[in-house]
């Protein structure tokens, strides 16, 4: 697990990509990992159900700002099948194996976590928020 | 585990409560209704819990809160396949049967209004029973019951006029732990699924003897407890259909269970974890599905046979002795019944029926088993029972059937 | 069990857990708070049971039955012993300290009228918070808090203010679970007293440090936890005072706290039985009083001096660790606390740190510790805990110091 | 144990020595054991605290039947203090050890109950529910 805890994991939490908030966003969503009582707020602004804009605020260890700021450097632009995808190769990496090529091939950096199951929640936790976010505003 | 077929002894020999006996003799322990003995393979399974991957668990990151995670986790995964439930989020751990019913009962029960009905039956244990009291008394729920015919089975002909309009849950035993009968569970969920009624059967009797399929059985709350079925004391199972638990507020409040809380408010987590209230019984929780494990490694049509087989031998030996004096209480045929046999002695007091059995090595229960109602319908105080298990064999019936012999001999009776 | 004194080398030799270590290292065990490990004496105590006197209790006229209840009751026995009760009656056996509580809550909470107030702290774990939350939903009672000061402590200066003539219990912590703080137990008795207001103690984490009084303490109510104590999972003890525990409801219904069940109503048992419905966690029960007589056998002055020892060799380690990075939360002194020690790191995250501190064969606990509303109170989402048991020594707090530096290294802090 | 259901025993309970119930008592209690569902009623007639008819009506094992039988026997002309005594007498032989002599030596017979904790209830039982019919008319 030392491994996680590599200077581009780090480096991935510290840039804190996409950090902020959205004034005003059309969607906003907050969720808790109510075991830790770490906390994630996704603002979304949609338009024909993609993302236009995002912004989060992630009060939460460094697996979760990680993904966090992995959010923030590829939402843009996604609809809610391009986001699934996107859950499902984080899943993938959770479960030992590599994301696919392309945008999403940064969260090779989370491989570490597989074998730690009580961390699994920290990556979840951005992921499940903005799918709360786009949910939110379809619904 | 186990081949295919049934090698009896192979089976006593895991467990070791039996070997050194009692007073002298050896030990015919018919009590199983009450508690089942516990093979080494569940107590192994919970030294080694407990020397190895004793931890807290869903709170810290160390290696072993993580080993006691993945532990309870996969314990919720084998109590899921035992009952054959939807998904792991439809079990929640309880303190045991009596934990599960009384879950329901506040949690479900705070669901209804007055006047809303809550139809069990005359041959509950009590812990099918006073819960549905005291939430007729909190909240004025009617709690009416299904009568039970003479042979100790529920009288399914009464089902129309106690299943009506208002009822909302059916609350009954899946197999008596008096008579052993078990209940025609598809004619109880014809009718209250009739009148949108939610079914909870009361598997307590049940769940020592396999697998459970509660898909088929269509019901929609399961209850049962660890201590019954090999397993250790501390721990049962109320399996709920997620999308029913999903409604239910919670009914203990602590840690594990909540969203977040602050000094105002608190908002609670999604089924199970909202039922689970602080600290699990985590290394009971592993040892029950070990017990479930263990119990499903058995050929269960072999098991069943057995057990039929001694439940039989048991009825015929019982039926008529002391000149007529024992009756069994109960269903006399091998239908839809499980092995639990009460009797009653004329003129002879439970009891002392057991304590002079238990000078021949043989434990019974004598009383009203926590089914008082059923005795009034019987119109006694109480039974003699004696309820098999998988480890029993002749030798234990035919010890009954002498011991009790002589027992009536030293009554004068 | 021990010599006057205090053997360390002689008390860690009983936990067999400690041995193996982990990822190749020496296991330093600092997360007694959440769950204490388990000596041989207790997990002997139990196997004992379960290979020897495994039945239910206060059922059947057998040999085992006969065993397995005297087991029970003498469990029941020790249990005053530690607590130092007027009689047994006093002793309920529940699921734990959360079952505890919510058994107040419940019961003693059914006696409460809208408007009546309840008294907790910003200092309390969920399991004592939650169940007033839940008790002020149901019937209109209002809950209160009584603030902490920045060292974590309750501020008793606001005792008159938070404690009104309306105030019907007082229900806080004994000893914090994330600062290690104790509680002035005299003051909020007198305050409580003063407007004829009951009082609870959380015992959760003050039971594991030795007996309790609670006479002199001059509580009404007392919860604890087996597993923080050495104990198993799934057993806890609410004290309370006869005559209160007589004027209460029973909260859980079900087998062995009735007086008699008809199909219409449901008449109860005395305490303690009266709160104990269905079989109860015998065999944990019974490796509960193990606990607290290996506990009770160990030379309580001594202990007490070895873990204020430690406590301090830790506060001086982490006190300006990481160039002022680390702040020690709670109490910096040793007077009027427990070995538990909380602390954050500016810009490190708990979750981060235990992780790290793992690979070192350190456990610690991080997180709101199930106590939200205190980490509000201190502006966090969360601390790092260390928390110390008996088989704790110097080189474990040693290897949390240069550990916790190597991983503030690692984390560019 | 097995000495306990000797002949003696049996018959003290078969004797149901006061039997039958007072029409009408000056006091009634009717207990039972919850255990077992075992039912004692004790009908008294007092004058000056003192009995002066008893009758019993019960519903139990050979230990409970022979224990109301003895108090059939003997309980007629006994107060508080001599009930109180007779329990005592009671209570000592269920510790191992002897009744004094006199109307209660009888209780010699429960001997091999004292090992026997689950049964201690049965011996109780009929004493219990003549204490509170006793304490039913005085208060
Ligand atoms: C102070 C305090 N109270 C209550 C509890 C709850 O104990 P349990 O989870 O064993 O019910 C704990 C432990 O988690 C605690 O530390
Ligand atoms: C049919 C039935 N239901 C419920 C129970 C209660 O189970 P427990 O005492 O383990 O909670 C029992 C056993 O006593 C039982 O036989």
């Amino acid at each position: 697990m030392s491994d996680l805890y590599q200077s581009d994991l780090l480096r991935l939490a510290a840039s804190a990509d996409g950090a902020g908030r959205l004034e005003p966003p059309r969607a906003s969503v907050t969720l808790d990992n109510p075991l830790c009582g770490d906390r994630v707020t996704m603002d979304v602004r949609l338009e024909g159900g993609r993302i236009t804009a995002l912004a989060h605020e992630t009060k939460a260890c460094v697996v979760c700002q990680a993904a966090a700021a992995v959010i923030g450097r590829h939402a843009e632009g996604l609809d809610k099948d391009g986001l699934a995808a996107a859950r499902a190769a984080a899943e993938a990496v959770l479960k030992g194996g590599e994301p696919p090529a392309g945008a999403w091939a940064e969260l090779a950096l989370f491989k570490p976590v597989a074998k730690v199951k009580s961390r699994h929640a920290c990556l979840r936790l951005p992921f499940r928020s903005l799918e709360a976010a786009l949910a939110a505003d379809q619904g | 585990m186990m081949a295919r077929g049934f090698d009896h002894a192979l089976i006593r020999a895991q467990f070791p409560i039996l070997e050194p006996g009692v007073h002298g003799r050896h030990l015919h322990y018919l009590d199983n209704g009450a508690t089942a003995q516990m093979p080494k393979a569940v107590l192994d399974a919970i030294v080694r819990h407990e020397t190895r991957h004793r931890a807290n668990v869903k709170r810290s990151v160390h290696f072993l809160a993580e080993a006691a995670t993945e532990a309870y986790d996969d314990a919720r995964e084998s109590m899921k396949a035992y009952v054959n439930a939807a998904s792991e989020e439809e079990i929640v751990f309880t303190s045991g049967c009596t934990g599960a019913i009384n879950l329901v009962a506040y949690s479900f029960g705070s669901l209804l209004e007055a006047g809303d009905e809550v139809v069990i039956s005359a041959l509950e244990h009590h812990s099918n029973i006073v819960p549905w009291h005291m939430l007729a008394k909190r909240a004025g729920v009617v709690v009416k019951a299904i009568p039970v015919t003479p042979e100790g089975r529920l009288d399914l002909d009464a089902l129309p006029k106690v299943i009506g309009p208002r009822c909302r849950l059916v609350a009954v035993t899946h197999v008596s732990n008096v008579t052993g009968a078990e209940t025609d569970v598809a004619a109880i969920v014809a009718a209250a699924k009739a009148v949108g009624a939610r079914v909870l059967l009361d598997g307590a009797q049940r769940a020592p003897h396999g697998p459970i399929d509660v898909k088929a059985l269509g019901v929609d709350f399961y209850a049962f407890s660890s201590h019954k079925m090999f397993g250790p004391n501390g721990v049962g199972v109320l399996w709920g259909k997620s999308e029913l638990l999903a409604r239910m507020p919670p009914f203990l409040g602590g840690g594990e269970m909540i969203a977040r809380v602050t000094l105002e408010e608190t908002t609670f987590a999604e089924p199970p974890r909202r039922f689970e209230a602080g600290t699990p019984p985590i290394a009971q929780a592993v040892g029950m599905a070990a017990a479930a494990r263990w119990i499903s490694g058995i050929d269960q049509e072999a098991a069943h046979a057995h057990l039929q087989s001694l439940t039989g031998r048991m009825l015929e030996g019982l039926e008529g002795m002391g000149g007529g004096r024992v009756r069994v209480v109960g269903p006399l045929g091998l239908q839809n019944r499980y092995p639990v046999v009460s009797f009653i002695v004329e003129g002879g007091h439970p009891h002392d029926i057991c304590q002079l059995l238990d000078e021949e090595g043989v434990a019974l229960r004598g009383g009203h088993h926590c089914a008082q109602p059923l005795m009034n319908a019987f119109g006694v105080t109480g039974t003699t029972r004696a309820s098999l298990a998988l480890y029993n064999d002749a030798d234990d019936v035919d010890a009954l059937i002498t011991g009790l012999g002589r027992a009536l001999k030293k009554l004068h009776l």
